[in-house]
């Protein structure tokens, strides 16, 4: 819970656009479902952190795992091992583990699968789900392979798994006392909440809005509470302070 | 043994200069002593104790706390921020958990930290205003009230309180008589004269001024041909500012009879420096704090440097400007 | 065979695209035909023909030269420029070669270019600006004039005519009856409310607005203790002020029953496109051409590239905001 | 006279905080004297170009020597062989050659010594007088020899060369008939205006000012021209465009 200059250990392409940045990072209290605000230049421009999921963590190490879409992932994309880079947290509430006897159902939409990462290593006997746009992106997958977890995937063009959306695949898999946890785009996320409430189970969604200080102070990163949820003056949630994990029922998906 | 004593000076001098340094720093705004010049700003420092895991609080001249309300405010939907050029809008929509929860859970945490506390306030009508300054007050534990007049009268058709003198004079009028706290207001850049408004709230028996505000601003997302924040427009904040923002509160130093503080745009000492330099008694230091929780301790320190290295004090660096 | 016909109709339809690209580009504002959206800014772009080693003069909308007045004018003592946060300041002080060397020298090598020239003129009283305009006339070749209101009116005590309703409804007035040419009335950022002076200089029968104009401000030499600029203040341009100006211009057009010129800040397509979508007929790119001389020729192919892959015209986007 | 990306060959450090950025550039047409704008960032901040004299000139190549000493210059540091940059140029009126049997002297404060290196080449049998902070600044003088120039030195802590200014060395050095060309700080150019007044001597100048444009359109690069030279709307000159060199006669010296 600081921000802090960590060294830079690899910064390396996965695929066209997708980047593994391994930081030197000790004793980081990091659990799954938690985020990093990443200031990638020491300039005025762009001004802001950047949020990003924590991957992985080793010995003394975390991963991240991102895709270059506008400059700030640019300029953090050329960043070279031995340079370091100004991270603050870990940051965030995580998900919370599933009660004994239910199965975890992870679903990611591209790089929604960051977060679900350090889950699958804690929750043995459960399903990934994941959609991806080419077999490229696809696999990042890999990874998963030897944690004892089931992998379906969709893609896209169908290159690899299956053609389609990756809530196809979980409305084929959901079953009575699943978990569903969830990260991808809005579009996804919003899907999945209506396949979960159809289906009666739990649901955890982890959200994605811009942020500029990560540690709910700016209320920037504020979406609406569903109405069962809402009190006088808490009809907003911060993504960042209260999220990026939460029950997708508390969200009011019309207005996300 | 000519060389020695230079030393032995030398030592004697910077240890003194440690000491001198703490006084060097300290400055009177409003009848209140800071012992340094750097506080932060409304609604980019939370409630104050959000920042305890990341600075070192008793380390800030003092701390202006989030904009408060008579009642709790839920605030704008989403989305509240975007980034610009050097800087970013915000239209939070001056969410807050009002000035009772504030008084009740937040100033009892914050009043056990070695630094000034200033409460920010805005309302949709006078009588709000002026409620919330008498609440505050009552409460004990404010140093000073903050008064934030870049908000719309609702009961004049929405006109903003500050780009009106005659409406900013009846606001702080009112919210002088309302509390025996020191009063600060706080000014709009969305003006064609800021000297008209500081002569304004100075008839108005203003203690002190601060500025800038935000700049409004609008980001149209050309893909969806939408504006990106909710409300269409936000406020400016962030170092593309702060060349305006200079400029302002030089010009109102230029005919203010009250302290200014200063702020827009202030990310490192040097730049907090223009703003004394060009009239400010004190900074606040805003969008900053969202880059690094800890940058206005770091700018305290940078000021004690340049204050040290130039053997002087914040005091005579005030509106130092030679022209 | 399917498959060839879909090839022919897809190259028909590129090749077609790129005909009806050209029209898709085509403006109208003030009377006057544009081929393209995108001006050169006053002040930015010289007299236009010191930029044709850099860039193509010919791909451009129009170019606005550098503002002219009765007399040569020398400007004002260095330092005139300082750089900030993605911007930068200038007070270069109007230096110009005089309106009617203007007309001898400079007008003659632009006119060959095929591209609209429109001259950005000023003065320090009302009745130069009429003179400057009646000359520009008379010259032949000068497509419009763009009337700079953010100078001070030195038989007022200075007071800006661009931040007073009722210089620039008189000035306005004055030249609208001293030329036949189409009138842009340039106005200043510097105001409480835009709306109102885009209602004086309509009501003086302006055929367009175009704004921003640089928004004042300062940059202090913390070593120096003194102002950076030789003149104190200078104008604020560049990216820091885009989303001021756009909200301008959306403020501007909301009100506005002239077409509106839109600019500050413009560096890409996609900011040109900002302005075009809140409201504006035209843009006109400033410091980007510092930056890079071929900067506005980039955003013409640019915006053409957006109106093809959205089938549809710079005309149709004009306003095209949904709220 | 475009602005175009050139590759980076080398961008090595002589000596602290000193680079050598070599460049692959054919044809460049470069006189003694001229300049480039130097884009050293796409981004947004610094927004401004650079203006930087060229150092050095091979074949296909050019050279600029810069010091570090803001942000412009260091995020120019920092770039790698491999990478390009952004060049404008050349810019400017460069030194104009002396006339047959007059003897040049170079005089030059830092990094004044830049401009300096092509004329040296061109002017044989002169005299370069170079006044450094260090040993290490100093060092860039070693690029001098083998010119058939004679080399002076003066630093100000003595470790290289006489201790002291190097406006002492021209006081000794100035003859009748010699021609200075100088280049480095305005106090150093403001004393060696007055030593070739004095000494009625001719003194071309190569000054530096903020530049927005470095073409000559902006107009913020002004100085203001000395009283002999002042007419109605021209008292003052561009210092990119009529300049970066000037006789020092033309200069109002007392309002640089
Ligand atoms: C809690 C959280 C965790 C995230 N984890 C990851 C991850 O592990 N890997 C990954 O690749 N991406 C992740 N993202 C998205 C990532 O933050 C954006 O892709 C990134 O901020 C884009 O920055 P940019 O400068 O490249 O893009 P630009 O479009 O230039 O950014 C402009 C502004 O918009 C913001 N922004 C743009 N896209 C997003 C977005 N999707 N979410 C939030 N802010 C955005 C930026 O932060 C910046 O302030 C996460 C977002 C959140 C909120
Ligand atoms: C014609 C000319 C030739 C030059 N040649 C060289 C050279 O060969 N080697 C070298 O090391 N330096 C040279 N300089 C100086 C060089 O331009 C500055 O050191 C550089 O611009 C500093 O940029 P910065 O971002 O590192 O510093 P910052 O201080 O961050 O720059 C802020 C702004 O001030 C301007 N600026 C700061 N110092 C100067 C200066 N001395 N002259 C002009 N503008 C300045 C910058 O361009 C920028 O716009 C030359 C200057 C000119 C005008
Ligand atoms: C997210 C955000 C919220 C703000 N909320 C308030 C507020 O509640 N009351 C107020 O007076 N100013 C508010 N401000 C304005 C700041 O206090 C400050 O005046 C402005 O941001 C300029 O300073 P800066 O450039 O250092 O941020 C807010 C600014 C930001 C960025
Ligand atoms: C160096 C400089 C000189 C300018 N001179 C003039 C001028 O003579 N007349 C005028 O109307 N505007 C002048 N302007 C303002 C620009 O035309 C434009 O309104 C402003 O710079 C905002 O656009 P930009 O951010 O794209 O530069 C000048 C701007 C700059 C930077
Ligand atoms: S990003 Fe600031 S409150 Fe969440
Ligand atoms: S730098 Fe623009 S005129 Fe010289």
């Amino acid at each position: 819970m600081e921000a802090r200059s960590r060294e830079i250990l690899y910064n390396e392409g996965v695929a066209p656009g997708y980047f593994r940045l391994g930081l030197r990072w000790k004793g980081a209290g990091i659990r799954p479902g938690h985020f990093v605000m990443v200031r990638v230049s020491d300039g005025l421009d762009p001004l802001l952190r950047r949020p990003l999921g924590v991957y992985r963590v080793g010995h003394g190490t975390v991963e991240l795992l991102y895709a270059v879409v506008g400059k700030g992932t640019e300029i953090l994309s050329k960043k070279m091992p031995g340079e370091s880079v100004d991270l603050l947290g870990p940051l965030g509430n995580g998900f919370t583990l599933p009660a004994k006897g239910h199965r975890a159902v992870l679903v990611a939409g591209g790089m929604g699968i960051v977060p679900l990462y350090m889950l699958a290593k804690k929750v043995k006997k459960s399903v990934l789900l994941f959609g991806a746009r080419s077999a490229k992106e696809a696999s990042v997958a890999d990874d998963f392979k030897g944690l004892g977890i089931n992998i379906k995937i969709a893609t896209n063009d169908g290159s690899v798994g299956k053609k389609g959306l990756v809530t196809d695949l979980l409305q084929d898999e959901i079953r009575p006392g699943d978990i569903i946890y969830a990260c991808g785009p809005v579009g996804m996320l919003k899907k999945i909440a209506t396949i979960a409430a159809h289906a009666g189970v739990s649901c955890q969604v982890s959200l994605e809005r811009s942020m500029a200080c990560g540690i709910g102070v700016c209320l920037g990163c504020a979406v609406k509470a569903s109405s069962h949820k809402e009190a006088s003056n808490r009809n907003y949630r911060m993504v960042c302070s209260e999220g990026p994990v939460f029950d997708s029922e508390d969200i009011d998906w019309e207005r996300l | 043994m000519g060389k020695a004593i230079v030393v032995k000076k030398k030592a004697g001098t910077a240890k003194a200069g440690i000491k001198k340094a703490s006084g060097a720093l300290s400055v009177e705004v409003a009848g209140i002593k800071f012992k340094n010049p750097v506080l932060t700003a409304s609604g980019t420092f939370g409630y104050g104790i959000e920042f305890a895991p990341y600075t070192d609080l008793n380390l800030l001249g003092g701390i202006v706390v989030k904009g408060l309300s008579l009642r709790p405010r839920e605030g704008n939907p989403g989305p509240r921020i975007v980034e610009t050029p050097c800087g970013m809008l915000n239209a939070i929509g001056l969410q807050n958990v009002g000035v009772d929860a504030f008084i009740k859970e937040k100033l009892p945490l914050l009043k056990k930290y070695k630094t000034r506390v200033i409460a920010n306030i805005f309302g949709e009508t006078i009588e709000d205003y002026a409620e919330v300054a008498s609440r505050l007050e009552d409460a004990g534990g404010v140093d000073a009230i903050e008064v934030n007049i870049s908000c719309p009268n609702v009961k004049k058709g929405g006109i903003v309180f500050g780009t009106d003198p005659k409406e900013a004079f009846k606001v702080i009028s009112k919210v002088r008589s309302s509390t025996g706290l020191p009063v600060i207001t706080k000014l709009s850049p969305n003006v064609t004269d800021i000297k008209v408004m500081v002569r304004a709230v100075e008839d108005a028996g203003t203690d002190a001024i601060s500025l800038i505000n935000t700049l409004t601003g609008m980001v149209v997302d050309v893909e969806k041909r939408r504006p990106v924040l909710a409300t269409a427009t936000g406020g400016l904040s962030g170092p593309a500012i702060r060349p305006v923002a200079v400029r302002m509160v030089w010009q109102a130093a230029s005919v203010a009879k009250t302290p200014i503080i200063g702020m827009g745009g202030i990310m490192t000492a040097k730049d907090a420096l223009e703003f004394i330099i060009a009239g400010a008694s004190a900074v606040q230091v805003g969008t900053a704090n969202f880059v690094d929780p800890d940058a206005a301790a770091k700018i305290v320190s940078g000021i004690e440097d340049y204050v040290k290295r130039h053997s002087t004090t914040v005091r005579e660096l005030i509106g130092s400007l030679k022209m």
